[in-house]
């Protein structure tokens, strides 16, 4: 199973965890990120999230970010997938592992990731609020 | 032809998720915008203003080059993560 | 089962996420530090890894840290879980797990937690090498 | 009576994890560490080096008062995590 996806189903953290650790004996820490729809956002109430990519640019901008993230920070593997689809509150919808020899290379990859995926990953999100239907329209 | 694709709020406003137009030869982005917003004029303030545009799956500029086969993506600003 | 938790068994990263999500439907963010046993030390091949702890001061230093960190940062929860004994190279060591609204809250937090638990957290570890068994004398 | 820990290489040193000795009423932890140090000579140079004590789970300084009942570690540098 490849460790960049864009898919409809929930992931395991522990598989997907279990699958970066495979990839060296040399890792001592492993930083995760894992994005979850929240019941409030910007005061308003949320009923239901749902998200939409554009399936082959946005896998391309994942594997661009797992090349580019192994390239610049000192980590030995990364992983990132993101859900699309109806996304129910408190459900998983993103997820970013770095994997490094020493934990402080594993943070500073992940957390650029997860900034980087913001900024150029084409994937868009429609928040089902009591007012409606709206696509978040914000530039992180 | 030039395949086009429409996303989010985007895809809502035109009605559709796709659409080919035919264009003269090879054109800059610049222009292939002047001919988006005169085909989709429900769309031609998100054009001038808010979206980004890629072609063949890749981030273009107003110099890019459009020919014909290419597949141009209109994208609203991202709300991944 | 407690989000403190100093213990010999390996632990499931998925579960304790979920039990640490369970807490709020108002968690936008996670972010975990596993810290896992690698192959080299310094320049050493490790055979195997042993942590040794002082079990009631340990746990009460962990969830002064828990506490800490839900005061000091804008946390919503946070589980700290150290193994003891005998660990295999790949294996799991250390799991820290922070939630917040925001993820940037997150990463400080756990970022933070796991550094503070190296400075004063009574837990040794034991290196065996082909050299023989050393306890690892440092202060991070 | 007062209960040491040893832990670690401590441990190893001293060849048990714990011990009970009785002090004449309370004193502080300064002058402890120097019944500690004639008690188990082996290990009296990371008394006055590398070890930090703890008394009843709590870490302690010099001035630090025991007295009977009290639980008191040896904690050599931690490395956990």
């Amino acid at each position: 199973m490849s460790l960049v996806r864009i898919q409809k189903k929930d992931f395991s953290v522990s598989e997907e965890v279990e699958m970066v650790k495979a990839s060296s004996m040399s890792i001592g820490g492993v930083v995760v990120f894992l994005g979850t729809a929240r019941d409030v956002s910007k005061g308003e109430d949320i009923i239901e999230l749902e998200f939409e990519s554009y399936p082959e640019m946005a896998e391309k901008k994942l594997n661009d970010i797992r090349e580019r993230a192994i390239k610049n920070f000192n980590i030995i593997e990364m992983a990132l997938i993101h859900r699309i689809g109806k996304i129910a509150i408190g459900e998983n919808i993103v997820l970013i592992i770095a994997a490094a020899r020493h934990r402080n290379d594993a943070f500073m990859a992940c957390e650029w990731a997860i900034s980087e995926l913001k900024r150029i990953t084409p994937i868009w999100k429609k928040e089902t609020t009591k007012k409606g239907d709206v696509w978040v329209e914000e530039r992180p | 032809m030039i395949t086009i694709k429409f996303f989010a709020m985007l895809k809502n406003k035109v009605g559709r998720d796709e659409a080919a137009i035919s264009i003269p030869g090879q054109i800059t982005l610049m222009e292939f915008k002047d001919i988006l917003k005169k085909e989709f004029p429900c769309i031609s303030g998100f054009i001038d203003k808010s979206v980004l545009i890629s072609v063949n799956q890749e981030f273009a500029a107003s110099g890019t080059i459009i020919k014909d086969g290419d597949e141009v993506a209109l994208l609203p600003p991202f709300s991944g993560g």
